[in-house]
């Protein structure tokens, strides 16, 4: 089954329904499409914006990869994934994946699945803007989301 | 070979990226670690603690123990929190 | 935990990007938004329309009920659930859920449980109008969607 | 008590919604459908295979062993196919 793939790195932010039309506009066979929406949290008011930098070259290819690795376990028809670097403020988007397939639980396997790799594999680093002006220093990587790639083991579980 | 670094390892080492030519003994991504970290203060601190620096070659994720040899491009960086 | 359940039976099309919106705006606590929209599918060219029937009142009162169980099971600060009934063309949107919540397991969780839930406990049911011109009757119930529900059984899964 | 059909039991009775008087031994929803079966040949054959109906009593889902008792309205249809 062919899969088509849609990887962007960008600084800009991006329209969610946009991405949504753009994946199921056309198909007559797309019965379910998953978005997944990261957003920027003030962390209880604490936090004023997030910078992300990233792996120019490499953060397109390693999306790439886990896609195609996606798209090879469960058959879906379009996957899109498109992930900002910059300023980033409270409220506003960082990542999105939509997921189209014929079924849901294609779709929402494989969103699921993206990002949870997009978390522990993807090269891309938050450093916190503080409301009091100081810097909060780089956010540190969660155990939670390396234990999260474990269930998607294949030896584990399907 | 061209060395690229991000986040706060590029910030500890105080540039982006270089190009070295590391002596022959290097053949590890583990060597490199421990090699740069003779090239000055800044690259000891920021590779005081070599398991926590993740390495891609030519911008593909290897382990500590994967081979150096033909590498056009190698990345440090610490673990990602994207998404 | 309190969570803002909405939930919508309308014949008019509906805006995701609004639900989206609607849901997240103004919480700056809320870092993940899943959507999950079911489009009516064309079973290869030979569907013209679905039109959907449903129980005025209970099927509010049943989404309702299926939105608290998932509110009182997993972290979510906000669910929102928007079926149409009435005549639906290929590729319309006929189902969304919007579940938003701090971290993202949450939300996917709750928007897969509710879709299972809803595909085999809200009360709506679907005919099929072929292109032929004739009706292709009722839709039965797969019992595909019947097992889905079985792993939400809490003895089976945390 | 108000009875609704919905979806091909609605159309196989050929009405919407009627109000009934069952009598005094029908206790049960398993009874409501045997004794509905007797009033016409359209409810026969919507209700041929009861296992088939699901039944909802003041709008929640019910179990066909479940007591009509005090029921204001009662649903009868197919499996949803909702979503």
């Amino acid at each position: 089954m062919s899969c088509r793939v849609t990887v962007r790195i960008q600084s800009e932010p991006f329209d969610t329904a946009d991405e949504i039309t753009a994946i199921s506009g056309g198909d007559n066979d797309v019965g379910a499409v998953v978005t997944f929406s990261g957003l920027c949290r003030d962390e209880a008011g604490t936090l004023h914006a997030l910078e992300i930098e990233h792996y120019p070259g490499m953060a397109e290819a390693e999306i790439g990869r886990i896609a195609d690795a996606a798209a090879k376990r469960w058959p879906v028809t379009a996957l899109t994934v498109v992930h900002r670097h910059g300023k980033i403020g409270i409220g506003e988007q960082i990542v999105l994946v939509v997921a189209a397939s014929r079924h849901r639980q294609a779709a929402f396997s494989a969103a699921e699945f993206l990002m949870d790799f997009l978390k522990s594999r993807a090269p891309f680093w938050k450093k916190e803007h503080r409301c009091d002006g100081t810097e909060g220093g780089w956010v540190d990587a969660k155990e939670a989301d390396d234990a999260a790639l474990s269930r998607w083991d294949r030896g584990k579980q399907g | 070979m061209k060395l690229v670094y991000f986040a706060w390892v590029r910030e500890r080492i105080g540039i982006a990226e270089e190009d070295v030519s590391p002596p022959a003994g290097v053949a590890t991504v583990r060597d490199l670690l421990e090699w740069l970290k003779t090239r000055g203060e800044e690259y000891a601190e920021a590779l005081k603690y070599p398991d926590a620096i993740r390495v891609a070659i030519n911008q593909e994720h290897v382990r500590h123990d994967e081979r150096i040899a033909g590498a056009r491009e190698i990345g440090l960086f610490p673990p990602m929190t994207g998404g």
